[in-house]
């Protein structure tokens, strides 16, 4: 198992420019929105939690779909599919998708301060968004596992699994969102909100990696 | 340790490719399965491997080794396809299928040898000549244990002495009281294996 | 008043239109299947399932 | 699916679609007329219930709204529970039943969207918010157009069948969140009003109309689902039979 | 010609799900939004262009990397590098890039007005917006092309690929975005920006093909 | 029409891999190239392509046909890959070589009868065996004219009869003034061809 996450690990940092081309297009959300809303700083710093959040989201479409995908078209997947006996198929589901996320997402995570500091906002702000950002993006990673493995047999499956990706993560991105402010206005609350998060993520790293193996298994053919 | 088929049907895309076939192959026996193209072959190894749903009737596995308790567990398969990343080198591949797929007779290095791979195990997969891919994941075979061959065209590609080659390393096999399954248009030099025509309908 | 009324009748109006759209589409999609069905069977095809079990159609 | 099945006790026997052909032929005429019965005296009800003293003569708007909201989310609920037959019983007809509702419940989505923003504009003083209710409506609108566009999107009806059943099943969750996110979180749309602990608070002469609107949609909903239903064993036929017929040709041609 | 703009055309409906995914995802990004912003219908407006064209690019990103990919791993990449002769390498990869932005990015054009009214942006804007995101998506493609074409050429040129053409398309977007707002904000001119944008889309109708035709032809080993 | 390689020399990654390989092949005449594997048969015939830099040395068509100007466009390449999209059908990639490359002698209804998948046309390329794809790509080869004809193991995956078949095309090929590349391990059933043997330092 250790095995199969340093190789999908060596292949994202290897083959694809899968870190750099996510942080970019984070770059390019947060660099655009200021055109939007104007010079404004205070509305920048309000808005910018959400637009950080917004753009992890869409960050981490990229690539996504092909998570699975690459493998069957070498023919790894079958023998993957086949060791299920030896690593249950969806602890293997469960381990590429970490593999994904630490080589695609995480430096996202890991650049978002940075990215904070251009929206004007708060050092308590940027801490709690980060840190939202670290509990709930491998939820959107094990969602997209889903959609990913339902759609393996497209050759050209981008867009469609984005769409069936998108709607399902909507919660973590309003729980994410929230409790990234709650850390900072004062009505509002961080720990329910954050917590919820964490519950979300865990019940998508059980229920992911199995409707995504049960997909799987369904699509060799 | 038995293979067995009783009145086995496939099919592909709703229609019935093949039904009825029964056959059974023990241990240290071979059955190589000849055809014309699109008669199903490849589609019976898919269902041995249990990659694919089979139509009709039952395929099991008798008195199998201890740690083999399905017959899926207990097969390797080579298909058309290698199972190599090609930025990936010959031994980074192989190493992972070992450690994902447990250690079998031989260590990597012998592997290679054997199949006269020894001295570009660390060139990229991708980098390799068609011959020498084939060759690379004849090696996925010896560095993980399984009783049961499922070879899918395995020689294509192969010039004339790795051919014999590997016909060594299936008799190897084949003297361990190992299983052999080939689909294949191509003499495999195994003497005294069955003989499974399909498509004579 | 009559805005309200404006807005009764957009409503019940689009509602007509899509169900009509929809009610239309599964019975064109109803004959051309039929056409289908029966032009291949003049030609004398018959599926394998009517011969042995009828399976997943 | 289900439903009209479990109704006649004999689903059983209805498992194998050429029964299901026949079930629905023989059914099919009587339910329609029926449908166009219950419907028409819907319509004559609404035409003769009285104007809110709140909303005017919008409040019929509701007739619809109600009964187009209701059906978008039974009809999720009936592919959910095809997704299941598929997956727990692989029962050839459950990916038929699936295939066939999504389009019928997506029409039924947009209706209740298309309605609910007619009836918005006067109400609320906007066509859209973004609050709770309606945007999990939209988003149950994205996913029957997703599960739609997957469907399509593969032509091995065997292979999308699971595929589907599985993103149909993982979408489910938005069902409760569409029915209690009045509940939840604080929106401009009204509360459950007639399906509630402690009964219905509408008033009985706006509460028969929608009622038996929406009995009438509902008959409507099944008669489409089972002409869909049959559409599509027929459409599978014919494919398997074109299929047949080349490769009897080929293999006439390569003897 | 015709031919390889029909054949890409078919297998981008055909192995996607057709144009409605490209208008589905649109639609669903836009529906992210509000979720993580909050439905504050004003603000939603000053943004609603820039998430506009994030999306577009999001959409144009997604599978622009299997542009030459996947002619390269089932070998037609061959046949069309050794048909240069009858057609220009360049031109095959203009027509290419047509192909993928009318399956991937044209469908969103064309749905950006409904998704406008949804964002609440002003008639204005919204035509604003489309008639930007018309003349300045092709030549996100077309810069996408140039990082498809090195990155089959260099397997592991990966990073290298979304360094070098990534921060070309932030320029785009940016003039994209500050036209749509010069079209109803006072201050902010339409006219200046919006030319520059065209000027940047002929720029790379006419350098893009080019640049990837001769990494392409280099790739071929 | 006489295709001439002089003193030519293939390197892959750095190392050169045959150096000094010179031959002619005359209109009507056919040549197989033999070898173990990683000897560079691939390699040659890519330089021949054009799809390779030659490390040394020089290849040029003489007195070509009219309407071939240089060596590449006169040439047909069947590598190991196939170049057909699995989801368009058999017809639809064929169609599209035909008017991308060019008429050819063979309409596609005809060229598909003389591979032998007259029938399966409509099928999505993916749903093919092995075989079949084979035979699909080699039909690209006849909806397009081109003089020379370069195959890398073009009977991998054929059966018997089909293997037959194709012999059959390629004599018609020479018949017609042709030129025919090959490499492979299998025999070719082709009289008369000129042998190269790679790799025999
Ligand atoms: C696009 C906008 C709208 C959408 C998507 C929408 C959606 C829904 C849904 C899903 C239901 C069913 C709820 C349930 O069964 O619990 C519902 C019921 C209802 N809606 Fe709407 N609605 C919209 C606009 C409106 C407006 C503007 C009004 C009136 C001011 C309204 C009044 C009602 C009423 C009275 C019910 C019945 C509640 C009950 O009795 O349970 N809706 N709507
Ligand atoms: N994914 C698929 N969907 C539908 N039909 C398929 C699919 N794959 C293969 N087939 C069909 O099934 C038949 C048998 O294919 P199979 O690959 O088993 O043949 P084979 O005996 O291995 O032939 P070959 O010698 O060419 O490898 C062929 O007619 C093929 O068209
Ligand atoms: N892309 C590449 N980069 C570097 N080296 C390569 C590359 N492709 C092939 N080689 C090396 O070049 C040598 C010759 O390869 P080639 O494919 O020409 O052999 P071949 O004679 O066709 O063998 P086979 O019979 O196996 O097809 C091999 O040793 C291979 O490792
Ligand atoms: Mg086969
Ligand atoms: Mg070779």
């Amino acid at each position: 198992m250790l095995a199969l996450f340093l190789r999908d690990i060596r292949l994202g940092l290897r083959a694809g420019g899968g870190v750099l081309v996510g942080i970019l297009f984070f770059l390019a959300v947060i660099a655009v929105v200021p055109f939007g809303v104007g010079p404004d700083l205070k509305l920048l710093a309000r808005i910018g939690a959400a637009m950080l959040w917004i753009g992890a989201l869409l960050a981490t479409l990229l690539g996504l779909d092909r998570l699975f995908q690459a493998d069957r078209d070498d023919g790894s997947l079958d023998i993957l599919i086949m060791a299920s006996e030896r690593h249950m198929l969806a602890v293997t589901v469960l381990i590429k998708c970490l593999a994904h996320w630490t080589t695609s997402v995480l430096p996202l995570v890991i650049a978002s301060p940075l990215l904070g500091l251009f929206m004007n906002m708060e050092p308590a702000a940027i801490g709690a968004t980060t840190l939202t950002l670290l509990v709930g993006t491998p939820a959107i990673t094990l969602i997209g596992a889903v959609g990913a493995a339902v759609a393996v047999a497209l050759p050209r499956g981008g867009l469609l699994v984005s769409v069936i990706i998108l709607p399902l993560t909507i919660p973590v991105l309003i729980f994410g969102v929230s409790a990234a402010y709650g850390a900072v206005e004062d009505p509002a609350p961080f720990i329910a909100p954050f917590l919820i998060l964490t519950a979300i993520t865990l019940f998508f790293a059980v229920i992911g990696p199995f409707a995504a193996a049960a997909a799987l298994k369904s699509s060799a053919d | 340790m038995r293979l067995v088929a009783e009145s086995l049907a496939g099919a592909r895309g709703g229609e019935v490719l093949f039904s009825g076939l029964s056959f059974a192959v023990a241990s240290g026996e071979a059955l190589v399965i000849t055809g014309p193209n699109g008669s199903g072959k490849s589609t019976l190894l898919r269902i041995i491997a249990g990659l694919l749903e089979k139509a009709d009737g039952g395929i099991k596995l008798e008195n199998s080794a201890s740690g083999f308790d399905s017959l899926t567990s207990a097969c390797h398969y080579l298909g058309h396809l290698n199972g190599m990343k090609p930025v990936l080198s010959v031994e980074e591949n192989l190493r992972f299928w070992q450690s994902f797929n447990g250690p079998g007779d031989y260590s990597l290095v012998e592997a290679l040898e054997r199949v006269q791979l020894g001295d570009i195990g660390h060139l990229p997969f991708g980098y390799l000549s068609t011959g020498q891919k084939r060759r690379a994941s004849i090696a996925r075979l010896l560095v993980s244990e399984r009783p049961v061959w499922l070879l899918d065209e395995p020689t294509a590609g192969l010039d004339k002495a790795s051919e014999e080659q590997f016909a060594e390393l299936m008799r190897e096999h084949l003297a361990k009281d190992g299983i052999v399954i080939a689909a294949t248009h191509l003499p495999l030099g195994l003497d005294g294996a069955q003989e499974l025509v399909m498509g004579g309908e | 008043m009559t805005a309200h009324t404006a807005f009764v009748l957009a409503s019940y109006g689009t509602s007509v239109v899509v169900l009509a759209a929809l009610i239309g589409w599964i019975f064109i999609d109803q004959r051309v299947q039929r056409r289908a069905l029966q032009e291949l069977e003049t030609r004398g095809i018959r599926r394998r399932s009517e011969v042995q079990a009828d399976n997943a159609s | 699916m289900s439903e009209t099945v479990s109704r006649t006790g004999r689903w059983v026997d209805l498992a194998n679609p050429t029964k299901f052909l026949n079930f629905a032929g023989a059914v099919l005429p009587w339910l329609g007329v029926v449908t166009v019965l219950v419907l028409l005296a819907g319509l004559w009800m609404t035409v003769q219930a009285p104007d809110d003293y709140q909303q005017g003569s919008t409040v019929k708007i509701m007739f619809i709204h109600v009964p187009f909201a209701w059906l978008s989310m039974m009809c999720y609920t009936i592919m959910s529970l095809s997704a299941l037959g598929t997956l727990v019983w692989r029962h050839p007809l459950a990916d038929v039943s699936a295939k066939a509702a999504a389009p019928i419940g997506a029409a039924f989505t947009a209706l209740a969207l298309i309605t609910g923003s007619l009836w918005g504009r006067p109400m609320w003083g906007t066509w859209w918010v973004w609050d709770a209710r309606l945007t999990s409506v939209f988003v149950l609108f994205l996913m029957y157009l997703g599960i739609i566009a997957l469907t399509r999107a593969m032509d091995d009806p065997a292979k999308s069948a699971r595929a589907t059943a599985i993103l149909t099943l993982v979408g489910f969750i938005n069902i409760p969140i569409i029915k209690f996110s009045v509940d939840w979180w604080n929106t401009l749309h009204q509360p459950a009003s007639v399906f509630r602990m402690g009964g219905p608070t509408i008033d009985p002469s706006l509460l028969w109309p929608l009622l038996i609107m929406a009995v009438g949609f509902t008959l409507l909903f099944f008669t489409l689902h089972m002409m869909a239903m049959r559409n599509e064993i027929w459409r599978r036929r014919v494919v398997a039979m074109r299929r047949i017929a080349a490769r009897s040709a080929e293999r006439r041609g390569t003897r």
